[in-house]
């Protein structure tokens, strides 16, 4: 038990406490904030040991659904594929082996081939994927944004102000008083600078307040659900 | 050539995406599994080649004496591995609990020093005056306050307090609504950027190599 | 039923509707009234007062994935410059792909005035990582920070560079920003060392950057497409040899994705107002429905 | 357990002791204010937070008031029970270190205990490697002590890739592959909440969400059926432990915010008046 709990808790408790610490003596005391940078750097090298452990769950997973030939296997080998040029390439420069010197750019700036890679597969398959949002962001405001209330209706009037101050359009509505081309996109700064700006204040004091007391929980130990442990 | 060549294979991946907005279909589940295998490896790129290998193992080969210290995180990492040997898989916790008790620790100050106190720092103001109207200033701090009382947990909401934080629930509903309407514009952005990339700068890159 | 119909919509007719709302305007200009705003004609104007013998620095601190809003910003500016022949000393400060859309644009623009020479009336310098510190570096000397030009010539060799040497010798910076790097420009730069600055930024970030044009610390600001459009707009009308450029078919520039955000807001304001009334008419008829 | 939190109190007293003490000293070029609301509010709300801990183990009573979306918990994994479907759970996008993830693992082990007592298929998607670990130690332990450690294999908890858009392209096909009757999106969620969020309304799941981030809260309040904001997401993993230390903590951290509420209407009278330090106080330069 100790081993498998208790010790754990203790850990948690004195490495918690470190950088509490250090955050209140770090102006007085010069010196301090040579634990938190070293500290730090330990961290980043953990997480990258923890990437492989993902690394080695996604090949399992893979080679099983092939294996088993489950619905879908074919796709489990592009995904093997991509992994294997994708991550023998960053291997390679990480090594420095051969053609493969730097990762993103070669010694003279030459394009590497994890670089071509990079910019011919992995980035506009990421800027496809976000820019689904644009049609999903329609279609939300569609389906959702129906007057069920009157909090549903206080949304929809101010996101239907906003969009429409964003645009031309807001301009030209009331062109014909004086001045009124700025009222639309001055009442959209208004939204924004005003009662947005007071909810996401009071949701962030509060949210920060909960993110301060979770800490608190589990520096103490009271919160150790990422243990899988229970309660005594 | 390997330009070009580089374009086309971004523009059909691309479309392989969009299909799915009509249905999911096998090209986007090769496009998806392709992007999931691709992006592991680039990760693991990144990782080996700017953090493992500067950070850990070059200062270790190279200078063995003064940076032995590093045999603590490297033990630390590879001890997450314990998990695959079931006798000892107890034993990757302790790394976990290394690991997240020293970010909690960095983000209970750092919660309340760079979020509580600057926010209600920032709300001390006299309400009479604003940007744009005099109630700005009353307007934003009665918002602030409905809304911390709206997430007051220890007691019921009725009476006085069930009126306040019913009124902060109002001022959520329009700050989200404001802000929903405010990110159509950026959204439909990055879809005229990949428009742009399809059926312009592909489409040149061709022209000029026919 | 055919209320249900019309509540219930396939969400890819919207889709579709979205689609083809967006590649249109940027294939073929629509036209809609582009008003320019103060912040707008306050960069503008301040161009028009530099000319030959003037430097300007242009930093792009933006990436890829901001580029339909923040490139057409870049080009319209340094066309006004190459107009007016100002000189321009072009670096990047932003690391996830500021250093290709430097060299991109640059060179793009650059090319369009073939009598300009590279290293005489333009430069680029490239990439500098460490923003801030980059900056204040860059007040006591640029060939500190940026020894070589990104072609790899040292700056001692690039006649321009030979007129540069602190922020004394530049006349305006215009940061294309991304983030908050353009704010540093502002409370950093321009306030240590107070040389002029103007920001082109995202939609997203305009807003943040107001209190800085209130206080003076910037002189101009285009905030996102609508900023993009409203400069192409006031170059066109000064300088309307560069009209083609602006009006021709498949070229992407800010008045047109100006065009497509106008279009696209319109149809999703129509798609809510439909929505809500079918929605009223169909509650409406079921309540008549119910006896008593 | 009280010894360990005195010595925390005693560890936090001594730091600001000491940074108090040498907090004015001339030449730091730090101004001592700046520095001393943040400790100021430090101590408080440990004080706080403690002594409402302390208080609650002795058995006083503690009201909660009722959070809609954790209601909704139990129902939606009824629901994929009564359907013979898969219940969904995404632990965010965020790293392990933030603690919205953190907060999210609590919420897991309920939803995975609910999981195993209904023995309803769980599926949780992960793109954070080190979350991915805590989540199995998370989940395995919720089976173990739903008493269906059988039902507990090495694919229930899965690694996807660290890569925001391709976790969130896979994610998005699995969803409309396996239909899962219940999503959870419970943690620190970016640009990747309205495209689950959408995807997962299409396929016609319940949908419980839950961040602190204010950019993406309205996204998830607009499609989904339920919604823990920002501090609701921090106290979800104490109200359904129903444990008294954990339910202290959100007393304590209640009153804190009860404390601030005076504190800046004091400010703002202050204000009024002519009288700015209230504000100078906490304001950080």
């Amino acid at each position: 038990m100790f081993w498998k709990l208790r010790l754990p808790l203790i850990l948690t408790f004195l490495v918690g406490c470190v950088p509490v610490v250090t955050f209140f003596l770090a102006e007085r005391v010069p010196g301090v904030s040579i634990v938190p940078t070293t500290v730090e750097r330990y961290m980043v090298i953990i997480a990258g040991f923890a990437l492989l452990l993902g690394v080695v769950n996604v090949v399992q997973g893979s080679v099983r659904r092939i294996a088993q030939r489950r619905p879908g296997w074919p796709f489990a080998i592009s995904l093997l594929a991509g992994l294997l040029v994708m991550g023998s390439f960053g291997v390679l420069s990480a090594l420095r082996v051969g053609p493969f010197q730097g990762l993103l750019a070669g010694p003279r700036g030459e394009v590497t081939p994890f670089l071509w890679m990079t910019r011919h597969f992995f980035d506009p398959l990421q800027a496809a994927i976000f820019s689904l949002l644009a049609f999903y962001i329609a279609s939300a405001a569609f389906r959702a944004f129906r007057v069920r209330n009157l909090e549903a209706a206080l949304l929809i009037i101010a996101a239907f102000l906003v969009m429409l101050g964003r645009t031309p359009l807001g301009e030209y509505i009331f062109r014909w008083a004086p001045g009124g081309e700025r009222w639309l996109p001055g009442l959209t700064d208004w939204f924004m600078a005003v009662p947005n700006t007071a909810a996401q204040r009071g949701v962030i004091i509060g949210a920060a307040l909960g993110a301060a007391s979770l800490s608190l929980r589990v520096i103490l130990g009271i919160e150790r659900s990422y243990l899988g442990a229970k309660e005594r | 050539m390997g330009q070009v060549l580089g374009l086309w294979i971004g523009a059909f991946l691309t479309l392989c995406v969009f299909s799915f907005l009509y249905r999911d279909n096998p090209f986007f589940r090769f496009a998806e599994s392709l992007f999931a295998g691709i992006s592991l490896g680039y990760y693991i790129g990144t990782v080996s080649a700017n953090t493992l290998a500067p950070n850990l193992f070059r200062p270790l080969f190279r200078d063995f004496p003064n940076q032995a210290h590093l045999l603590i995180p490297l033990l630390l990492g590879l001890n997450l591995y314990c998990r695959f040997i079931p006798r000892i898989a107890w034993m990757a916790r302790i790394s976990l609990a290394v690991y997240i008790a020293y970010f909690v620790g960095i983000n209970m100050v750092q919660k309340l020093q760079g979020e509580v106190v600057p926010q209600i720092g920032a709300t001390i103001l006299s309400p009479w005056g604003g940007a744009f109207t005099p109630l700005d200033n009353l307007i934003l701090i009665t918002g602030v306050v409905c809304v911390m009382v709206y997430f007051y947990f220890s007691i019921e909401h009725k009476g006085p307090v069930g009126a306040v934080s019913r009124l902060g629930i109002w001022f959520l509903m329009v700050g989200f609504g404001a802000a929903f309407g405010y990110t159509v514009m950026g959204r439909v952005s990055l879809l005229i950027g990949r428009m742009n990339y399809l059926f312009i700068d592909v489409v040149r890159a061709t022209r000029q190599i026919l | 039923m055919k209320l249900e119909r019309l509540v219930r919509l396939d969400r890819r007719i919207i889709y579709l509707l979205i689609a083809v709302g967006t590649l249109l305007p940027i294939l073929w200009r629509i036209g809609f009234p582009v008003s320019p705003t103060p912040p707008v004609q306050a960069l503008f104007a301040r161009l028009e007062t530099l000319g030959p013998g003037d430097i300007v620095l242009a930093s792009f601190d933006y990436g890829p994935t901001t580029a339909p809003e923040i490139t057409p910003m870049a080009r319209a500016v340094l066309r006004h410059c190459f107009e007016r022949r100002i000189r321009v000393v072009a670096i990047a400060l932003f690391p996830l792909g500021g250093v290709t859309m430097g060299g991109e644009v640059l060179g793009e623009m650059a090319a369009e005035y073939p009598a300009l020479r590279d290293g005489e009336d333009y430069v680029y310098l490239g990439y500098k990582d460490g923003t801030q510190a980059a900056m204040k570096l860059m007040g006591a000397s640029f060939a500190s920070v940026f020894p070589f030009s990104n072609a790899g010539v040292p700056v001692e060799e690039i006649p321009l560079m030979q007129q540069v040497r602190n922020y004394a010798d530049i006349d305006l910076v215009v940061s294309f920003s991304t983030n908050v790097i353009g704010e540093w420009w502002a409370n950093l730069v321009n306030a240590q060392f107070g040389v002029p600055v103007a920001v082109g930024t995202t939609a997203v970030w305009a807003p943040k950057h107001f209190a800085f044009l209130d206080s003076g610390q910037i002189l101009g600001l285009l905030g996102g497409l609508k900023g993009a459009s409203e400069y192409e707009h006031l170059l066109v009308a000064a300088y309307p040899r560069l009209e083609p450029l602006y009006e021709r078919a498949g070229v992407y520039t800010a008045m047109k994705g100006m065009d497509a955000q106008t279009v696209d807001h319109a149809i999703i304001m129509l798609f809510i107002l439909i929505g809500n009334a079918a929605h009223f008419w169909m509650r409406r008829r079921e309540s008549a429905r119910r006896p008593g | 357990m009280r010894a360990t939190v005195f010595l925390f109190a005693g560890a936090a007293f001594l730091a600001g002791a000491r940074a108090l003490g040498q907090g004015d000293r001339p030449g730091t070029g730090q101004s001592p204010a700046g520095a001393g609301a943040p400790l100021a509010l430090f101590l408080l709300f440990s004080f706080l937070v403690i002594f409402f801990i302390v208080r609650s183990r002795r058995g006083h009573e503690l009201f909660i008031r009722r959070i809609p979306g954790i209601q909704a918990m139990e129902e939606a994994v009824g629901r994929a029970t009564e359907l013979g479907k898969k219940v969904l759970y995404l632990p965010g996008g965020g790293k392990l270190e933030d603690n919205q993830t953190i907060a999210s693992l609590a919420v897991l082990r309920h939803v995975a205990s609910l999981s195993a007592r209904h023995a309803t298929d769980l599926a949780v998607l992960n793109k954070d490697p080190l979350t991915f670990a805590a989540a199995r130690e998370t989940v395995q332990e919720a089976y173990l002590q739903a008493g269906r450690p059988d039902l507990y294999h090495d694919e229930v908890v899965t690694y996807v890739t660290y890569d925001q858009f391709a976790f969130t392209g896979a994610v998005a096909g699995y969803m409309v592959r396996e239909k899962p009757a219940a999503n959870f999106f419970i943690g620190d969620y970016q640009a990747e909440a309205l495209l689950l969020a959408e995807t997962g309304q299409a396929t016609g799941a319940i949908q419980i969400a839950g961040t602190a981030e204010v950019t993406q809260l309205p996204f998830f309040a607009v499609v989904c059926d339920y919604t823990l904001m920002g501090e609701e997401l921090y106290a979800a993993g104490a109200y359904l432990s129903r444990e008294p230390a954990m339910l202290g903590s959100i007393k304590g951290q209640d009153f804190t915010k009860a404390a601030l509420i005076l504190y800046l209407i004091a400010g703002i009278v202050l204000e009024v008046l002519g009288v700015h330090w209230l504000r100078d106080f906490m304001s950080i330069q």
